[in-house]
């Protein structure tokens, strides 16, 4: 390698703090360069103009939590697909047992996948993945181009 | 370190020319002409705008929970940047060579949801939050099709360590493992030997045929990781503004627009890698005509260090070109549309492609 | 890096953790402080799977603990999400009508 | 690459070898099979799909109960399976069976209880109470940290989910109590796991390298791990310092749910408790002392506590961690008859545990509470009912003539024999406070025949309380625990055709 | 017929309680007769095993050839693990000790049947719980298998819960409740010591078969027996061959204690640093003063006793009392008699005290019933003060007191019955001058209240005096109690005397006058049915007065026996 006197992880950390680094000198750099005159208007919270009502932090629509733990199971389930993933198809291993090892490797995860499979068809069937779809109300606008020229594009 | 050096460098001047090449390829298929003022073509437009957001004041919103607020912009940038510690550049050259490197690019990336999310909580604004929200649900939905997809290439080639993937890929196969073999399609059966050939050939879109649709699966994927258009409900503009950066301004917000192409050109990088051969050159040798040798030089020599680069960069170029385009050429899904997109195709597509590639890795010993 | 470092960050980790489940209040807060106290689990487990390094099975033992915790993790968020649509609230103290 | 080749050597051998063991897993690859069916089921039919899930689940799990009792002739001493992770040996496969019978009795119980569509109109529940019963499986046989982990998760979280599943304000309350004190108590375990595997250096904790691995640490760090993964186990039986949640649950839960978590990850959790002391020194740490102590706080403040509940569930609940402590006993005696005493009162607790919910469920069907006042003047009403309840408390109770005495006799039989050949104090301090709970136990015990037989009522006319399938299951429940009295050599002989890992 | 004897008596009421419990509802009136019939089957069985019993058999009560009427069958016998093989059997027989207490359940159980018939709510109910009770209650005295024993003596509570806890008076329920506990508190005490005692105790016949040396029981003749002793003494047996015992009279035995067992006589065992055996000595002692009952434990009888049902009460008084002084001849003294020696002088206390504290409280009752309760506290005493003496006349007794006053304090109990039934009070401030109204009944309770305080010529006073006779002599004899003991013990008969003439005198004698003006009508004199429980009764009373050879016959062998043994533990 180039930098003989850096582990590998050495170099992701570089990698990081630089980055790190970089933004901060930036910051620094463009805080000694840019005026600051804060007034309350610059200060409100941009609506588009209006006046905000209240603050942004309540209760969000359901499917955003069930999408992150429908998430958070497959991504855990992919923990197991990369350590598998590199050893089950290894040359050696695979003719040190002709093929026994390859074909049990692979009936194991088939199965595992299987059930896997089998969890995402669950949420599917039982309708967790749909999201609640807008409902479209027709103007009252006439429009020269007639309302069903746009049913393709509706869902 | 040179590696961090060159790739921050790149990565800077990339976004330069990205922006730019952006505006003006949108300004083409809109049918217009763009930035024109500043320089020759507009060229500077760019460097203009740079300049103007490093003087631009930093607007903190009252109601922001400030920690919060600041942070978020640097932890997006750096777990984006961080990304490129592991890319292979060229044959010999390129960030850390940790054996677990993809794992560790998927690991690290996926931490610019939580900036993401910091940056929508903590400027406080419903347009912020929302988009926040919208892009968190959108990335990991996309995360699981982008892992699965790259398990496929994993499964085949053995490996969590891009360089020796981008090897085996190329007719330098044999520097990392002396007896290992290609054949066409990586069917032994079919007994035509690819080793010494090389080129596209060689590399996993062509040595696994349906890795065509992994590639698909995985770009359609990269594109919802970056938000980028068709999938920027995040960053509607037409409906929230910007998203969850609409409070940025200044500094801030360029390090966020930075991360954002950085991200781009990352997801492109790891493309052309994993699919593309990465730095080998496309053209095969046909006997005595050896394409490949002459446009690849042995790893180490500065041939091959120019050579590999150039395939990539250019690989990657194109990728990201290919996103612009896409940009200005399809219409925004829907929420419910990219979530169903997601889960009810992407995924099971990916699941069946693990599955198939896991038989075809026995048919390639 | 030497293992009593790593033993000594396990062990502050889990205290932190349990202080953190006994005092808070909030749900979800007790559920951060018990991944904590996980993961100090996962140190040790990994900081010694060093010593048996030809079947790691602490390293294994990690990610089996890493996996289950995310399984509890997700039954936990729906069932903080339940509590939430029933009590208003995911203070412990206020919920409690089962007594006896 | 080198290490790889090597490992090749012996690679096919294992993996022929695990291949074979599975046909010893038989049952627990029925009971996924089974759960697999079920949510197949589930999602291929959209209405009405109660009859088949419950065929399906009947038929799943006498099916392995089938296979266990065809094992039990031809399993030869004790046999490590999936290279070490699970030892099968007759505990394993007679506790095994009394599980798939308790899991045949709640599916019984989930049919004749009121609102059985809550059961049956979908597959969750089938789903995570097949989880349970697995983890219950698995339990019994792993003596491998790793394996004792993912199989007490595996029930836990049925558990916490099962408890939860149910659309009520208890449910969630109590489901989040249950997981909450679950997720601790686990976390503790693993970190005093983790820590046994550093003294050690191996996860399987019958080897003998670890028991030699601990008798050479400190002793302060060792009890401090040891206690640490003892709490984990603690904490599915159900006693002293881990007991707090199961009041509520019991509470809570739908009656079925409740019998067998009341019943099956207790016995689990023991038989985890017994494989895990069996290869510690007691020369090393004075197990005695601490296991006396929980088992004489579990007994006490179960009883205590139970005195003055005005639900039956929630008495039955801290009754239940009593009777842990008295489990608990067994585990103290350290002796072969301890174990052994501990498996008769274990079944003999089971079959008292199920008989009582289901004849409380069949009242609570009638009334849709389970306070005792359901109970009042039910005796002069339902008699017969009356008396199998009366006999199932008594029972309870400890008195004879019914099976609870005796195993109440024996587990303190082996108490007393170890105390004559250890002569630790704390021994006979348990067997008195033991028998002393006893009596407190008569009082809230004896509370529901009160209620029946000597309160009076005249709201109700005639009620509905049990058809004459339900008598005639609630004496197929009952009739053992009397007949176990008059002939519990019959058990015991089996009982002592186990070898348990002591 | 004769060698299975007791065993139909034992299970002849339960075979009663099951056709009680398979006739229809509707036949209400039958549940009586049949109970009855059950009854006087077991009485008239009872009579023949008396009849056929030969008063001549000699020997120490702890070896099995001077029982009679054997019926003995292995119950079950199981091996659980370390603790080795034990065995259950059924073993039921009867000596001396232990025959006239049958009779006196037979016959109190029989009058108790007939004095039921008063009952009208829940009749199948009651004559079937009642049956129960009578089976518990002869079984337990006839049982000389410990496990058999405790079963009978556990289940006698269930029964007695429900006939106090649902045919009782108002307080029925508390009543109920404090009976069940007090007993069970003490029969948790006798379980721990059962636990230490089979734990330490082997069956040399069983041990014998195991070993091989003999093929079956006929062969085990009494060398051999003792040979098998000897070999496991010596510790030449292997240890899986012993098989624990639960029978109650090889525990009696020092060599049936297994060399190394930890309640052996020889083996120095310690609890809390007292001697093992002494502690066993004392549980077992508190467990069954509870229900005798002696003085610190008696609070449970006058509530208990005032609840119950008539019929429950002369059952109670009559019977279960009785148990706890057989338990103590039967288990306490007869396993530890040494220990029994050594704390005489505690037993001859609370014996004492007994006696004085009951007889005052009896003074100092306003309620009839109550009254009787505590003359049974002070009754009793003497039981325990003749078994502390320790000397044969004391220890018969006792007995005989326990007879006797099994039939004496029935009688009292029914007579209040009789009252009750007809007023519903037992206030004793409530009547005045009832001889004039009923003079039969006064004449009754006269003989009644004299037999109970020991007037000559009925068989209280027989007991008495060879109870004073035992105590008197203890200390020269033994020196189990002190002197001054009996002294004081006398005063009971004084205060006894005291309280039952103040009653009688203020009940009975004067002008008439009740509280309530309706009872004028209601207070009739006896009828027939009560005629039929109460004169036999009387009969039975002075029978026993004055000619009590009848009893003394029968249990003057055992008794000599028993106290042998005491002695010879005592050298």
């Amino acid at each position: 390698m180039i930098e003989p006197n850096l582990t590998e992880f050495g170099t992701v950390l570089i990698f990081i703090l630089g980055a790190i680094t970089f933004v901060s000198v930036g910051l620094i750099a463009a805080s000694i360069i840019r005026p600051k005159k804060p007034n309350y208007e610059k200060l409100t919270t941009y609506e588009s103009g209006e006046e905000t009502i209240g603050t942004a932090w309540g209760q969000f629509n359901i499917k955003f939590y069930i999408v992150a733990i429908i998430f958070l199971l497959f991504e855990v389930e992919i923990i197991y697909l990369f350590p598998w993933a590199v050893i089950f198809g290894d040359q050696e291993l695979i003719q040190g047992t002709d093929y026994t090892w390859a074909w049990f490797a692979i009936t194991e995860m088939f199965i595992f996948i299987f059930i896997l499979a089998l969890g995402l068809a669950y949420a599917w069937r039982k309708g967790y993945l749909d999201w609640v779809k807008p409902v479209n109300r027709v103007s009252d606008f006439k429009s020269p181009i007639p309302a069903e020229a746009y049913q393709k594009y509706k869902d | 370190m040179y590696a961090f050096l060159f790739f921050l460098n790149f990565v800077l001047i990339y976004t330069i020319f990205a922006v730019y090449a952006e505006r003006k390829i949108s300004a083409f298929i809109q049918d217009r002409y763009g930035p024109m003022e500043t320089g020759p073509y507009g060229l500077l437009q760019t460097v203009a705008d740079l300049l103007k957001l490093l003087q631009k004041e930093d607007i903190v919103p009252l109601a922001a929970d400030k920690r919060i607020f600041k942070v978020a912009p640097l932890i997006i940038f750096t777990s984006v940047f961080a990304g490129f510690a592991v890319l292979p550049l060229t044959s010999d050259f390129g960030g850390s060579q940790i054996e677990t490197g993809i794992f560790y690019l998927l690991a690290i990336v996926s931490l610019d949801v939580i900036g993401i999310l910091m940056a929508g909580w903590g400027s406080n604004s419903k347009y912020a939050l929302l988009g926040a929200m919208r892009s968190v649900a959108q990335i990991i939905s996309y995360e699981i099709p982008l892992g699965l997809s790259v398990v496929c290439v994993i499964m085949v080639s053995q490996s969590l360590n891009l360089q020796e993937i981008v090897y085996q890929q190329g007719i330098f196969i044999n520097a990392i493992d002396p007896n290992a073999q290609n054949f066409l399609f990586g069917i032994k059966a079919l007994g035509i030997e690819t080793t010494h050939i090389g080129g596209f050939l060689t590399w996993n879109i062509f040595r696994i045929p349906f890795f065509f649709l992994a590639y698909l699966i995985f770009f359609i994927a990269s594109l919802a990781e970056a938000n980028r258009a068709p999938f920027d409900i995040p960053i509607a503009e037409s409906e929230l503004v910007a998203g969850f950066h609409v409070e940025y301004s200044g500094f801030r917000w360029a390090m966020i627009m930075l991360s954002e192409y950085g991200m781009m050109l990352l997801i492109s990088f790891l493309g052309a890698i994993l699919f593309w051969g990465g730095w080998n050159t496309p053209l095969p040798n046909i006997g005595s005509v050896a394409l490949a040798d002459w446009t690849s030089g042995e790893p180490g020599t500065i041939a091959g260090h120019l050579w590999g680069a150039f395939w990539l960069v250019s690989k990657a170029l194109l990728t990201v070109g290919l996103q612009i385009w896409i940009r200005w050429t399809y219409p925004r899904l829907r929420l419910d549309q990219l979530m169903n997109l997601s889960w009810k195709y992407l995924t099971p597509g990916a699941i069946i492609l693990v599955l198939v590639s896991a038989l075809w890795r026995l048919l390639m010993i | 890096m030497p293992l009593n470092t790593i033993l000594l960050l396990g062990a502050a980790l889990f205290c932190i953790g349990l202080a953190v489940v006994v005092t808070r209040k909030n749900a979800i807060a007790v559920l951060i402080g018990i991944e904590l106290m996980l993961n100090a689990a996962n140190l040790n487990l990994v900081a010694f799977s060093r010593f048996d390094a030809v079947e790691l099975q602490g390293q294994i033992f990690a990610l089996f603990v890493i996996t289950v915790a995310a399984a509890e993790a997700a039954v936990a968020l729906a069932i903080v999400i339940k509590v939430y649509q029933h009590f208003q609230t995911a203070n412990l103290d206020k919920i409690n009508e089962l007594k006896g | 690459m080198l290490l790889q080749s090597n490992m090749a050597l012996g690679l096919k051998e294992q993996i022929q070898g695990i291949s074979a063991d599975i046909a010893w897993l038989a049952p627990e690859i029925t009971l996924v099979i089974t759960a697999v069916l079920l949510l197949i089921y589930d999602l291929i039919f959209k209405e009405n799909k109660s009859v088949g899930l419950a065929a399906i689940a009947f038929v799943g799990m006498a099916f392995s109960l089938a296979l266990l009792i065809a094992g039990w002739g031809n399993v030869e001493g004790d046999r490590m399976l999936m290279g070490g992770m699970l030892r099968l040996d007759g505990a394993a496969i007679y506790l095994r069976a009394l599980f798939s019978i308790g899991g045949m009795i709640g599916l019984v119980m989930m049919l004749r209880c009121k609102q059985k569509e809550k059961f049956f109109k979908s597959s969750e529940t089938l789903l995570l109470f097949f989880g349970l019963v697995l983890g219950t499986f698995l339990m019994t046989m792993s003596i491998n940290f790793l394996m004792v982990y993912v199989a007490i998760e595996l029930v836990s979280i049925c558990s916490y989910v099962l408890t939860g599943l149910f659309k009520s304000k208890r449910n969630s309350e109590a489901a989040m109590k249950y997981l909450l004190f679950g997720a601790v108590a686990s976390a503790v375990m693993i970190y005093g796991m983790s820590w046994l595997y550093g003294f050690t250096g191996t996860l399987d904790f019958t080897s003998t390298a670890f028991a030699e691995g601990i008798s050479q640490v400190a002793i302060l760090p060792l009890s401090l791990a040891l206690i640490m993964t003892i709490g984990g186990f603690v904490f599915k039986l159900g006693a002293f310092p881990f007991h707090i949640w199961s009041p509520d649950v019991y509470e809570a839960s739908p009656t079925p749910i409740v019998a067998i978590f009341s019943s099956l990850p207790k016995l689990a959790a023991l038989a985890i408790l017994f494989r895990f002391v069996a290869n510690l020194d007691i020369t090393i740490i004075d197990w005695q002392i601490w296991l006396g102590i929980i088992a004489i706080a579990s007994m006490t403040v179960g009883n205590f506590s139970a005195l003055w509940q005005k639900d039956v569930k929630r008495m039955l609940a801290y009754s239940s961690i009593a009777h842990a402590g008295f489990l608990l006993v067994g585990v103290l005696a350290f002796s072969e008859s301890g174990s052994t005493s501990a498996l008769f009162y274990g079944s003999i607790y089971l079959l008292m545990n199920f008989g009582a919910f289901f004849l409380v469920q069949l009242f609570e069907n009638n009334e849709g509470k389970t306070s005792f006042d359901v109970f009042k003047g039910m005796g002069s009403k339902v008699p017969y009912l009356g008396v199998l309840l009366l006999i199932v408390m008594i029972s309870l109770t400890g008195l004879p003539p019914m099976a609870g005495f005796n195993a109440k006799l024996y587990i303190f039989s082996s108490l007393w024999e170890s105390w004559q050949t250890v002569d630790s104090s704390i021994l006979i301090w348990v067997l008195i406070f033991g028998l002393l709970n006893t009596v407190v136990s008569l009082f809230f015990y004896l509370k529901i025949p009160y209620y029946m037989f000597f309160k009076t009522r005249e709201e109700v006319e005639n009620p509905v309380i049990g058809s004459l399938t339900d008598k005639i299951l609630g004496t197929i429940l009952v009739a053992p625990l009397l007949l176990l009295f008059f002939k519990s050599d019959w058990l015991l002989n089996v009982l002592n055709s186990i070898n348990f890992a002591l | 017929m004769i060698e299975n004897l007791l065993t139909y008596i034992i299970f002849t009421p339960l075979l009663g309680a099951l056709v009680v419990l398979f006739l229809p509802q509707s036949k209400t009136s039958s549940f009586k007769w049949v109970a009855l019939g059950a009854l006087g089957v077991t009485l008239v069985l009872s009579v023949l095993a008396v009849t056929s019993f030969d008063a001549s058999v000699e020997g120490l009560t702890n070896s099995e050839d001077q029982l009679q009427m054997v019926d003995k069958a292995e119950w079950f016998s199981v091996e659980l693990g370390s603790l080795g093989k034990f065995s259950v059997d059924y073993f039921v027989g009867v000596d001396g000790l232990n025959l006239s207490l049958l009779l006196l359940a037979a016959i109190v159980l029989f009058i108790g049947a007939i004095s039921s018939f008063g009952i009208k709510q829940k009749q199948k109910g009651y004559f079937g719980l009642y049956l129960l009770l009578s089976t518990s209650v002869l079984g337990c005295f006839v049982a000389l298998d410990f496990f058999l024993f405790y079963l009978f003596f556990e289940f006698m509570l269930l029964p007695m819960y429900f006939l106090i806890g649902i045919w009782g008076g108002p307080k029925r329920e508390y009543a109920a409740i404090k009976f069940f506990l007090y007993t069970l508190v003490g029969s948790i005490l006798i379980l721990i010591v059962m636990i230490g005692l089979y734990n330490s105790v082997y069956d040399p016949v069983k041990t014998g078969m195991e070993a091989g040396v003999i093929e079956n029981v006929l062969e085990a003749s009494p060398d051999m027996i003792s040979s098998i002793q000897y070999a496991v003494q010596a510790g030449q047996m292997e240890s899986e061959n012993i098989v624990k015992s639960f029978n109650m009279i090889s525990m009696a035995d020092d060599a049936n204690y297994l060399p190394d067992s930890f309640l052996g006589k020889n083996s120095y065992g310690e609890i809390f640093g007292q001697s093992a055996r002494w502690m066993a000595f004392l549980a077992l002692l508190i467990g069954f003063a509870i229900k005798l009952p002696a003085f610190p434990f008696h609070t449970w009888l006058p509530d208990a006793h005032v609840e119950a049902p008539t019929a429950v009460s002369v059952v109670l008084a009559g019977i279960l009392l009785k148990i706890g002084g057989y338990g103590i001849i039967r288990t306490a003294f007869s396993f530890f008699p040494d220990s029994a020696f050594h704390y005489s002088w505690l037993i001859g206390f609370f014996g004492l005290f007994s006696i004085l504290y009951g007889a005052m409280n009896a003074l100092a009752q306003k309620d009839l019933k109550r009254l009787i309760a505590y003359s049974s506290v002070s009754h009793m005493g003497f039981v325990l003060l003749g078994l502390a003496a320790m000397t044969v006349e004391g220890v018969t007794g006792a007995i005989y007191q326990m007879f006797s006053h099994g039939l004496i304090s029935s009688m009292l109990f029914l007579l209040v019955g009789v009252l009750y039934d007809r007023t519903h009070d037992r206030g004793i401030e409530n009547y005045g001058g009832l001889a004039s109204k009923m003079p039969k009944f006064t004449i009754l309770i006269t003989i009644a209240f004299f037999a109970s305080l020991g007037l000559p010529g009925f068989s209280g006073f027989i007991a008495e005096l060879m109870v004073f006779i035992g105590a008197f002599k203890s200390s020269t004899v033994i020196g189990a109690i002190p002197y001054w003991m009996p002294v004081v013990a006398t005063l009971g008969l004084v205060l006894g005397a005291g309280y039952y003439l103040w009653t009688l005198q203020r009940m009975f004698f004067g002008k008439f006058w009740v509280k309530d003006k309706a009872w004028r009508e209601v207070l009739v004199d006896l009828n027939a049915r009560e005629y039929v429980m109460l004169v036999p009764l009387v009969i039975l009373i002075i029978w026993f007065g004055i000619y009590p050879a009848t009893l003394l016959d029968l249990i003057n062998n055992s008794v000599e026996g028993f106290t042998q043994l005491l002695i010879l533990s005592v050298e």
